[in-house]
Parts: structure tokens; sequence; C-alpha cells
């Protein structure tokens, strides 16, 4: 029998779980702080602590990943992602000036998330929805074939 | 010459007389004697109509009817009907007869040749039957129980099958260091860490046919002696990641995966990784540095990864479209396979089209395509009227290619003398309205953005770079400013440690090579013909539009419009920003950007 | 070891199989540059600036991780390399905070010697610099990452080597850095200050915490008693900083020029070692008599300490109770000394020249201090005395003098081989033994206790008992040992650590060596060659005849391990969190 | 797995199970649903079929499939009869699944303004 934490609600639990699922597989780091972000939507110093204690790895090794990806964030995240594609199928048909659009709109810049912690923007690579470029993804709503003058539409959907 | 007024015609391939052929005919003479036709119409035993998976097929002029999957039983209704009453049976008509409304017909498919993608859009991806169905795993059978590991590697050398992921470097090689590499553990890994901009067939394929991957990985494993897997995928592909363990799944529980496959000796592990968003993790030793845990930095070779991979040990790693490759070659041969494409690159090439065309999507072709063809012929060519410029392949490794090399035909070896070079297979297509100094801008700064930052060249050479183009785009650049960009070039290209990072400078090399009078229009002129480049375009007041509302001229910033009210204004382009307020302000659209 | 032939710029060679094409281009005399390359510590192929042609490979290739093998054709001097290597070193410098004139480094930054020998005279690729606020925050340590070259030398140092692990490479691109974990201050991270990293950084991106000018403060307050105490390493290593070969032994020139800059008195902390051994020796026998905790582990390395404290807290009953010699010696110089000169202890003004930067950390800890008075004032190292000297205007090379001063100069040889791993066991089994036995030890030079294996055994013989000892220096290998220990797969009675590798002669303050230096030299075994010669020449080399420290126990002390002894030399120690959350 | 001819054994079973039943109307139907299909509605239209075939209380297999490369087209679904003839309906909207459910999947007609062919203008 497992000797996982059984009350399943409490976060730190759920993450010690984990953490003993990957602790035997070689190059467990990765895998563990994606669950990490799953459960907790971020991976701030107490979780990366508690990775650091788990796996045996030190901090700085960790924080080292965790900055390398673009995937991990230290900080809390908007409740609405917002995600321009910059791929190159989008950027020719004209992604940056939707993304100058939604940057003018919030008043934040890319990677910043918004006053009221409801948007963030993150100008991501390829969704591989080319053929509907320029693409935006709000969490898992997809915007395609837009002009800048959707934007402020699309974002007042999300402002009730 | 005795004239027969209908013929009918009854195939006796070997398909056809599998399926009764023979009894078919018998039955059908017999019964135009009974009806005393036999004067008039005459049975004719055929060879092959080539349509096997219909038989038995009954033909019947003068209508050219063609009668499919005919069985004894059909014979009286095909006499009483169509001979004597002259009806035509509908529903033995041949798919053949009907009009064409699948894709397969379409233009788009037609001069395409599906390897790679054989099965996307065909089977269900979340059933290991449908795959099974379309012959999937006969090649890892075949393998395991009728070839050595040794004949495994040869056939794949043979193949010709070069590299999907980009370089091209031929993966019987690959694979043969690696079999003949000494180590108590060896790993194979698939790379399904697509990150170039604009490319998704990895993507697609993952999603559409999972066990290719998985049947091809398994295949490799026993040919250099491994029985531990790893596929590198980004987490950016969701769908991809749960198809990918479901099939891993489903291969598991039906013991394709597992110990002793096939009853044979041979056990093979699969494990998934996801990516976490760094473009760098696409470069072999960055990607396995990555699944060991740690910052996706590359890492200098020699020692090649054949030798000391993975966690050290003999390793090979495989893209996806490269493996996909794999049972069927298997299967068919691989003088089969050297039949399509050219002698230096056999088989075909995925290539997502995107950008300035009317059919974006995803097309496989016969290497030696020419990019006319695949713009013209299968991507529709360009839309609203416009002019096309350039083809970008290779993403922020490659380069641009001009209209006047739309006839070279696509394989490795001409795209690198191009100054491009195959990549992954996102193909970009751009019109007169693209700014080639702004398009290399845009790979600069993915490349600054993407280096992981442990060489100096690329750390610091292509954020120098990058600078430079962000100048010239603004209006500011200088005379020496091309040298410079071409002695950075230079130097990253030579110094940095990895090859993303020696690639990164092309998309710079590829314009400056055939749109060199773009930057110099964009630095000693201070213009962007394409319109592009904000800081360079001039905002006009097109007299005739304007009412003189004075609109823009209260929101102008540095007082730079004046007029009357009621009189057309005018824009001091010496005191102009480029802030863009006044056109957005404009009711009456006469504020143009130019 | 198998030999291969290789051909360096037309020169055919034969050369060991497991060399790389830089090593084997030294054996011929072929100087290639290099920046983020050192030996055995940091290969990493990063910097590019050791670039050559290889004809069996495409490009330019990394020549100090490309091993050689049969037939090997390699080009070190090309057009191409020469640009290659030029143009990125200006890259480089195009990031760089080129503060040369007032920087800590100049003249010892081995940039700024390869710009010269590249002849770099012009910088053509300026642009956006990555700008860094200076981590000041800790005593031992400054952070300059304006000056970070990124070539990871420190970070193989802290993670590899020392096995402390609070830097690493953060970000990536243009934006990577070398940081601790959420940007903290060094002085906020279980960081040792063992200040290895500063020895192997090549330009001045980490330093120590210069307290020269608290020094010379108090020297010119003419209130103040001014005594100064120096090391048994700093000798053998001072000579470097002034030219001299490494391993010179400088002593003599070394208390003439600090009587010259202006110390009241000049003390040996040699003295402070013998009084450790006579604390240590007595409480390492009663833990053996009494069923204390073993095995005890020695304690007069700070950054050891500090690494026992955040890793390995289940050890902390091990250490020894004791201060080390440094702290032990400015107690008694506060203390004795102040009543023996009749002077306020609170006019005294400790300074100690250390070959470590954890020793200035160390002297700020609370529990250092007798009255409310900290046993020690300033701590500088080796590095900033030889400052001191230079600032001062004193010929190192011609002044001179016999001795330290009286009545606190006597010193043992026991008390200098304190400076090598291993010196503090061997000294110690030099005063047990003969405390055991009551007979005279025949051989003093304990020698399997010597030398620069990262972890060395020795069985002690001493009357009917075997005494189990083990020696490690580097906390990398304090770490291996310990974890042997935890698991029961190793056993011993006395285990001496330090924290730097090669023990202090090796410290964090010694005179930074380049990378080309290190290749050719060991600096562990020179320095350390120089401290055994040393103790031979003395004329007592056991702790316990040492007339001074009798005399102290004498007249004030008591006996070893008594009250007085444990009011003023011993300590005790703190389990510490890593990163408390608070912060 | 333990032999090929378990493998064939299982090949056939699937490729008899992947053939059109007379049961299920004679049809088949299969939506894209790679990135491109599910970014551009494929869920409301898979759901869209099932609705007008409960509706209608008839019973058509419907299945997903991967990408065939013409992204721009999508929503797609594939019309599969008994013969084995497929038909490629794009850019589907629900109004659109309705009549082809009504259309093709009762009456046997295919809709073909809305197949990939009635779009021959831009191919």
């Amino acid at each position: 029998m497992s000797k996982n934490c059984q009350c399943g609600e409490d976060k730190v639990c759920q993450l010690d779980n984990v953490i003993k699922e990957h602790k035997n597989i070689a190059g467990a780091l990765i895998p563990v702080l994606h669950e990490a972000q799953k459960i907790f939507g971020y991976l701030p110093m107490s979780v990366q602590k508690q990775i650091s204690k788990g796996l045996n790895i030190s901090l700085a090794e960790i924080y080292g990943v965790v900055t390398f990806y673009s995937e991990f964030s230290t900080e809390p995240k908007g409740e609405y992602q917002i995600n321009v594609c910059l791929g190159t199928a989008c950027y020719v048909k004209g992604a940056n000036d939707i993304l100058e659009q939604f940057k003018k709109q919030l008043k934040i810049d890319v990677g910043q998330t918004t006053s009221d912690n409801k948007f963030s923007i993150n100008a991501c690579r390829c969704v591989g929805a080319c053929g509907l470029a320029p693409v935006v993804t709000i969490n898992e709503e997809v915007y395609g074939k837009l002009v800048a003058d959707d934007v402020k539409g699309i974002l007042e959907k999300y402002q009730v | 010459m005795h004239i027969y007024s209908s013929h009918v015609l009854v195939c006796s391939g070997t398909t056809c007389s599998s399926k009764q052929s023979i009894l078919i005919i018998d039955k059908l003479k017999d019964g135009i004697k009974r009806k005393k036709l036999n004067e008039k119409i005459q049975v004719i035993t055929t060879s092959c109509f080539g349509l096997c998976t219909k038989g038995p097929i009954v033909v019947i002029y003068p209508e050219g009817a063609i009668y499919s999957n005919v069985t004894l039983n059909d014979i009286d209704e095909i006499i009483n009907e169509h001979l004597v009453n002259g009806r035509i049976v509908k529903r033995l008509l041949s798919g053949d007869n009907n009009e064409n409304n699948s894709y397969e017909t379409a233009d788009f498919f037609k001069k395409q040749e599906r390897i790679a993608l054989r099965n996307c859009g065909v089977i269900n991806p979340e059933m290991i039957e449908e795959y099974i169905a379309y012959d999937g795993y006969q090649a890892l059978g075949k393998v395991l129980t009728d070839m050595t590991p040794e004949q495994v590697i040869d056939k794949v050398l043979d193949s010709g099958l070069r590299g999907r992921g980009g370089a091209g470097f031929p993966t019987g090689r690959k694979w043969l260091f690696a079999a003949k590499a000494k180590g108590d553990k060896k790993y194979v890994c698939c790379n399904a860490d697509e990150g170039d901009p604009g490319a998704f067939m990895d993507r697609s394929i993952l999603e559409g046919d999972p066990h290719s991957i998985i049947e091809a990985m398994a295949i490799a494993a026993y040919g250099i002696g491994s029985d531990q897997g790893y596929i590198y995928v980004r987490a950016e592909y969701p769908i991809a990641v749960k198809r990918l363990n479901i099939a891993i799944k489903q291969a598991k529980d039906m013991g394709l995966l597992g110990d002793n496959i096939f009853e044979t000796d041979f056990s093979f592990n699969l494990e998934l990784r996801l990516g976490a968003g760094a473009f760098v993790c696409g470069e072999e030793t960055a990607l396995m540095t990555s699944i060991e845990g740690k910052r996706g930095e590359p890492r200098p070779r020699p020692p090649f990864p054949a030798n000391k991979g993975l966690f050290q040990k003999p390793t090979i790693l495989n893209n996806v479209e490269t493996l996909a490759n794999i049972p069927v070659i298997i299967l068919k041969g691989a003088n089969w396979f050297k039949t399509i494409g050219t002698k230096k690159s056999p088989g075909t090439k995925v290539f997502a089209i995107g950008g300035k065309i009317n059919n974006t999507g995803l097309v496989e072709i016969p290497m030696g395509t020419t990019l006319r063809e695949v713009i013209y012929d299968i991507g529709g060519g360009i839309p609203n009227g416009k002019k096309f410029k350039a083809a970008q392949t290779g993403g922020p490794s490659g380069g641009c290619i001009p209209a006047s090399h739309l006839d070279v035909p696509i394989e490795y070896d001409t795209l690198i003398e191009l100054g491009s070079m195959m990549g992954s297979g996102g193909l970009i297509i751009m019109d007169e309205d693209n700014c080639m100094v702004d398009i290399a801008k845009f790979f600069l700064e993915f490349s600054v953005d993407e280096s992981c930052g442990k060489c100096p060249p690329c750390r610091i050479g292509t954020k120098r770079m990058y600078e430079i183009l962000k100048r010239i785009t603004e209006g500011k650049g200088e005379v020496g400013d091309i040298k410079t960009l071409e002695e950075l070039s230079e130097t990253i290209q030579a110094a940095a440690l990895c090859g993303l990072g020696k690639s990164s400078p092309n998309p710079v090399l590829s314009t400056l090579r055939y749109f060199r009078h773009e930057y110099e229009e964009h630095i000693i002129n201070k213009r962007c013909s394409a319109g592009v480049c904000k800081e360079l375009l001039d905002y006009i007041i097109i007299p005739s539009d304007c009412k003189g509302c004075t609109k823009c001229i209260k929101v102008c910033p540095t007082k730079a419009i004046t007029g009357m009210i009621k009189e057309p204004h005018i824009i001091n382009q010496e005191e102009c920003i480029k802030c863009g307020a006044c056109l957005e302000a404009c009711p009456f659209g006469a504020i143009i950007r130019k | 070891m198998g030999k291969v032939n290789i051909t360096i710029d037309g020169i055919d060679m034969k050369v060991p199989e497991d060399y790389s094409v830089l090593e084997a281009a030294r054996e011929v005399g072929v100087d290639i540059p290099t920046l983020c390359y050192l030996k055995d510590i940091n290969e990493i192929g990063a910097c590019r600036m050791c670039l050559v042609e290889i004809k069996q490979a495409r490009g330019l290739q990394a020549s100090c991780v490309y091993p050689v093998s049969e037939g090997l054709d390699i080009i070190t001097n090309s057009e191409s390399i020469r640009k290659a290597r030029k143009a990125t070193l200006e890259l480089i410098l195009s990031n760089h905070d080129r503060s040369c004139l007032t920087c800590n480094r100049n003249n010892s930054c081995e940039l700024q010697a390869l710009s010269d020998r590249l002849n770099v005279r012009e910088l053509r690729y300026e642009g956006e610099k990555t700008l860094y606020p200076l981590d000041l925050k800790s005593h031992s340590i400054v952070r300059d990452n304006n000056k970070c070259i990124l070539c990871r030398r420190c970070i193989s140092m802290c993670k590899n080597i020392q096995t402390v692990s609070v830097i690493d490479t953060t970000e990536r691109g243009f934006y990577s850095n070398i940081s601790s974990p959420f940007d903290l201050s060094l002085n906020d991270v279980p960081c040792i200050s063992c200040g290895q990293c500063i020895n192997v950084c090549p330009v001045n991106a980490l330093r120590e915490k210069d307290d020269t000018e608290l020094v010379w403060d108090a020297i010119n307050d003419k209130s103040k008693h001014v005594v100064v105490q120096t090391a048994p390493a700093t000798r053998v290593a001072i000579g470097e900083e002034f030219g001299l070969p490494i391993g010179t032994r400088c002593t003599k020139n070394m208390v003439g020029a600090l009587r010259r800059i202006g110390f009241d008195k000049v003390f040996d902390t040699d003295t402070g070692a013998d009084l450790t051994i006579m604390e240590e020796g007595t409480e390492l026998l009663h833990r053996l008599n009494n069923g204390g905790k073993l095995p005890m582990i020695t304690s007069c390395s700070p950054g050891w300490v500090t690494f026992c404290e955040y890793n390995f807290p289940e050890f902390l009953d091990n250490l020894s109770t004791c201060k080390s010699p440094m702290q032990m010696f400015g107690a008694v110089l506060k203390t004795y000394y102040a009543k023996k000169t009749n002077i306020n202890p609170a006019d005294i003004i400790v300074v100690a020249v250390m070959p470590c930067i954890a020793k200035k950390a160390e002297s700020k800890r609370p529990e250092m201090s007798v009255n409310g008075l900290a046993d020690v004032d300033h701590v500088i190292t080796t590095r900033e005395l030889a400052k001191m000297i230079k600032e001062a205007g004193i010929d190192f090379h011609t002044i001179s003098s016999d001795h330290y001063d009286d009545p606190m100069g006597d010193a043992s040889g026991a008390g200098v081989i304190f400076g090598a791993t291993g010196g503090v066991m061997e000294a110690a089994i030099r005063t047990v033994y003969e405390i055991v036995t009551k007979k005279p030890l025949d051989n003093l030079d304990i020698i399997s206790v010597r030398g620069i294996k990262g972890i060395k055994e020795a069985n002690v013989q001493i009357g009917d008992f075997t005494l189990k000892a083990a020696v490690a220096s580097g906390t990398g290998n304090a770490r291996k040992l310990l974890e042997m220990v935890k698991s029961g797969e190793k056993d011993y009675h006395f285990i001496e650590i330090m924290a730097c590798p090669g023990g202090c002669v090796n410290g964090g303050g010694q005179p930074i060596q380049s990378s080309a230096v290190r290749s050719k030299y060991d600096l562990r075994e020179e320095r350390a060659k120089a401290i055994y010669a040393e103790d031979v020449k003395l004329s007592v080399r056991k702790s316990h005849e040492n007339k001074l420290v009798q005399k102290l126990y004498k007249e004030f002390l008591g006996e070893p391990g008594g009250h007085k002894s444990h009011e003023l030399l011993h300590t005790h120690y703190i389990d510490r969190e890593k990163y408390p959350i608070s912060q | 797995m333990k032999s090929i001819a378990e493998l064939d054994a299982i090949r056939k079973k699937a490729l008899n199970n992947m053939k059109v039943k007379k049961e299920n109307q004679g049809y088949k139907i299969v939506i894209g649903m790679a990135t491109c299909g599910i970014a551009a509605g494929a869920k409301p239209i898979m759901s869209a079929f099932i609705e007008q075939l409960e509706k209608r209380n008839i019973s058509v297999p419907v299945s997903k499939t991967g990408c065939v490369g013409v992204c721009r087209l999508e929503p797609m679904a594939d019309i599969i009869d008994d013969m084995g003839n497929k038909t490629t309906y794009i850019m589907l909207t629900p109004d659109k699944v309705e009549k082809i459910v009504q259309n093709h999947i009762i009456n046997g007609q295919v809709v073909s303004e809305f197949t990939i062919n009635s779009t021959q203008a831009i191919f």
C-alpha cells in the first residue's frame, strides 16, 4: 500500500504525493515542476523549497531551471491568460498589431498581469492554428483571423 | 465480322479470380444464352482493371457501368435489369462512378504523396485497433520475428532516409553509430519539441497517428539494442500529449510495449517527457540535458550522443516525421522508398505552409518538388492578387528564398545552397506587403529570446544584431550597419556552441543576399516600401477628404498638425512623431499612413 | 594510459589518450587562450576563446573539451580563429562594466589580460548592457554581476566541488545571470562564505568585503591599542602578491611589514592553535572516556561550521565546542593580555589576518564575544594585507623581522600545520598521544593525514587504543564523508574537516592565481610544502610544549576544559534553516 | 502481443469493425479533431452531429481523426458510406450539420455546396 497522504485537499500534500511518485525516476525535476505548477498555479519559493527537500536538489538549481523555461512562473498569473501567437504565420499576418492592441487596452506589458489579477498577456510561439492566423487564445478559447479592432470586443466578454 | 450491341467485361485477375469471377462468367454466359441474347451480347474475360479491392468487377459497355463486389446472386439482376431492361443497377455501381467529394480528390492533394501523414485524417488516433487495421505494428512484428538488428539498420541505411528535423543527417548512420557504441544501457529519444514558429507537422502526426511513432521507436530500439525510450514533447501541445499517453497505454496493454514483445527477447518501455517552453531544447544535446532535469543548455560535441548521450549513455534522437517514415520503409522496402523523391534526398517532406497564401495547411510532397508547384499548384497562390516576394523555410535557422529561385527543386542540399535550409518544415510565404528587414528582425528577436545564454557569440551577438535591425527599422540605421551585421553573422556562425546558435544569423544573411536593396532603402532613404516599419512611414492628410473638423489637431501631442476650421489640415512632417493618434481620431478616414 | 598520435600546427606528437586538445597544445608550447576553462573544475566549452580548427570536424571547436584521438590534425592559429576569438571577446566586453582603473582586480583580471593579449583596441559592438545591483549584504562576499562574464567557474566550484549550491545560472539568453534563488543576497542563503568562488572568478564579479579602511582607521586612532594576529597559512602565500614563487615562506617579511604598517603588537594565531589543541585534545579524551558523542569533529573552519549548521544539523553535537584558534586567541588577548598589560580591554582592537573570508562572518557571530566585547574586531584576508602593504609603500622584499612580539608571540610547529589539510589532526595526535601514553612520540610527521586527497583515513595507535581518524577538506568531500558516517558505512572517533579544498592554504582569502597558473601548479600542494617546512624549522613542535600556553593555563585558565576555558574558549552551534520563508 | 498471427487477427477484426454497417444507415461520420480542428470549433460540431442523430433517433457512429492538412477549412467532417466512399464537408457550422444529417444521412444526397470540392475557386 502506498503511504501517500490521503487528505488530498491540501495542496502541500498533493505535491508531496507527486514528489513521492517521481522520486525514483531519472530526471524527475521537470515533471515535478509541471505538476506543482498545475497544483499551485505558479511556483513560489515555498513550493520550490518543498521540491528541493523532496528531490534533494538544491534550491539554486531548481530556481535556475524554473527561470530557464518560459512555461514556469514564479508569479501568480491572471484569471484569463491571453496568449497572442507570434509564430511566423501569425506575425506576417499582423499579430504584432493585435498584441499592441491588447497591451494598449489592458495597459500592461507582455508577461504582466493586470492589477485586478484578471488578465495576463503572453506572447506565445506557434499554437498550430496557422490556418486561422493571426490567432489569440484566452484560456481555452481560440480567436482566429483577428484584426486589431476585434480586441476591445473580445476583452469586453471577460470584463463582466 | 459479327457486331455485338453490348459487351460485358469480367475481370479475371488474381484477386477477382479468387473471388469467384470464373463462376460469375459461367453464370453470365449461361443466363445470356437462356435469354437468347448471345447473338447481341458478348462476355469477355479481361485482365486486371486495377480495382482489386472492389472485385469482382463487371463492366458493361456501351454504358460504361462499373459494377463492383459482384456476387453470383447479383447476376440475375444484372441480366434482367441492365441487359434486358436497360436500367443500371445502382446499388452495384462502384464508387468511382460517383461524384468526387472527398478531400483526396481536391487539387490540394493531387501533388502530395502521403507517407508520414498516411494515417492522419484517416484513422481514429485514439484507437490502436484502427492503426493496426492500417498495417500498424506489422513492421515491428516483421522486424522482431524476421530480421536481425543489423538488417534493420541496413534497411534504413539503404533507404537513404535523412533526418526530417532539419539538418538531414542520414538516419541509418545515426543508428549505426549507436548500435556500435558500447554501453550497458542505450536510449532511443524522439524529438517532438517542435518549436519553429509556423511549423506544426510533428504535432499533426502526434495527434493523428501517435502509434506510428511508438512503433518506429521500438524498431529503432531493436536496431541499436535499447530497451528504453523517451518522447520529448512540447507542453504547448496538450492534445498530442493526451493522445500519446493513450497510445502508450494501449500499446502496453496489448503487449506492443513492455517485456518480451512478440515473445522475443526484445523489451521496450517508453516514457513521455514534457518540454517547458524553451526552443533550444530542440537541439539534440539540449534536449537530452532537459530530459535529465536540467536547464536545457547544449553541450559540446564530441562526445556525440551516439556514444555519450542521455545520462551519458549511447543515445539516438530522431524527429517525429523521420520516425513516421520508418514502419513504411520496413514494410515496403528501401527500394520502394528510393523511387520517391530525389537521389540525394529520397522520400517526402511535410511542410506547414502559412503566411500569404491561399491554402494554408499541411502538405506532404515528394522531395524534388519545386517551390513553385508547392506555392501555386498546391497552395493556390497568393491571395488578393498580390505579388509573391519570398518563401521562408527553416524557421529561425533558415532563410528566405526569392521569386528568382521558385523553380529550384526542394531538397536538403539545394536549400542550403540558396542560403536557407530544410529545417523542420515551416514554409512561410511572403508577399509585397512584407518588409524583409522586419522579417529578419522578427527572427533575430526570436533567437535572442530563445538563446540559452551559455556562449557569448549567441548570447550577446544575436542581441547586438537585433539591436542593429531594430535601429534600421526605426529609421536610425547607419551606413556601416550592414557591414557590422555581416561581421557579427560571421562570428556567430563560426564561434557559437550549438547548431541553433550557429544558424541564428541565417535569416539576416539570406535577406541581405536577396533583398539588400531593402536594407539600403531603410538605412539611406529612411523608407520602407512594404509599408511595415511604422517609424519610416509618413502620416498624410488627403485634402479632399479632410473636412477641417480639428479633431486631429486636438489629439496631436506635438502640435504637428495645423489648419483652420473647415479647411484641410496639414501635418508638418518634421514635427510628427508618428504616434498615429490623428489617424485614430479622424472620423472621415482622411489621414493615411504611407 | 594509452597514447595517441596527433598533429598540432604541423607538429607531430604523442599524447595520453585522455588529453584534451588544449592540454596537448600546451605541452608543445602552444598557449591557446581560455576564459571559462579551469582545469578539473570547469570544463564546459562555453566562452569560445579556445577555439581551434580540427581537420576531422566541421567548424571551429572548443579545444578545452575536445578529446584527442588518433590522427587528429589541429590548427590553433588561422585568420578565422583569430577573428572569431577577437570578435567574441569584443562581444563579452560590450556587456561588461569596464571601469578597469578602479576595479579590485585591476592588473589581476583574466579578462583584462586576454583583451591585451588578443590586441583588442576598439569595441565594435556596443549595445544594451545588463545592469544589476551590488550585493553588499554579506559580511564576507561582495557580488557585482555587472562584472560577471558568465564563465560559470563559481558555479562549478560552489555546486560541484563544495556542494554548497547557493548560486546557479538563472534566466536565459542575454538576461541569464549567476544568482542565488529568487535573487536573494548571499547573506540570506545558506552560503558558507568559503570564498572559493572568489578565488576562481576571472574578473571582479565576486570579491571579499574590503575591511582595510576599518583597520587603517583603528591604527590611526591613537586611543586604541591595535594588535594583529596572523594565521598559519597567510605566511606561505602572501609572497605571491609580490611576485614571489608559489610556496615561498615569508613569515619574516610579513611580520616586519605588519609592524611597519603601525600595529602596536604583532602576534601569531598559531598560539591560538596550540591553545585549541589543548582544549580540543582534552575534549576528545573526555568524550572517549565518558561515552560522549563521537565522532568528534573539528570546529576551526568557520565555513565548515556554517556548512554543518545548514546541511548536517544532526552532527552539531559532534562538533567540538572549541572556538577556532583566531577566536580563542582574540578572547585571550582581551582578557589575559589586557590584564597583563593593564590596558582596558575596550581599548584593545584585535585585527586578524586570515587566509579565509568566512572568518569575517565568524568574527561577527554574537556568541564570539566575552563581556560584550567581540573577540576579534576586524578580519582582513591575505589579499587585503598585501594591499595595505602596497598602499603603505613598504618594500615587502627587503623588510624583515625575526620574531613575533612578546609576550604572546610563542607558537609551536603544531600550530603552524593548522594551515594545511590534516594539520589539526596531526597536531592533535602529537599532543593526545603524549598525554595518554606519557611517552614522547618518536616520529612527529604523521604522513597518513597529509596530502591533498579529499578524504584521508588513519588508524593511530595510542597505547593500547586505536584511534580511528578521518580528514576531509572541501565541503564536497565533507559531505561524502558524513554521508558515509550517517549510513554506518564508516565509523570514526575523530574527524578533521576544513571547508576549503586543501585546507587554509587554499582559503578563500588567499592570493588569486589565474586559470593558466592553476593548470600548471597545484596551489594546495605548493603552499602546504612551505607549511611543513616551517614546522620542521621550529624548535617546539608540540602544542603542549609551548611555554606560553603552559604559562597561560598556570596563571589564568587553570586546566584545559576547565571552567574559565569554557567561558572564554568554547562556543555553541545553531540548527539553521535554509531559506526561511519569512524572507 | 505474442505473434504476427495474433496481430493479423486483430487487424482483420478491426478492419471489419471499421466497415460501415448496414444497421447504421450505411454511414459513418469522422470529424477532424486535431488542434487546428478544435481551435476552429470541431467540438461543437461533434456535439451538433450527435444531437441531430439523437433527435432523429438514428444510430450512426461518430468518430474522430487527425488533421489532413487543410487546416484553414476546419472544422471538417468526412461522411463515409458502406462502399467506402468519402464525402468531405468543410467549414462546418451547426446549421450545416443539420442539413447534412437530413439530406445526406437520411436521404443519401450529398450536400455538394458544403463539400470540399465546392470551393474549387480557391483550389
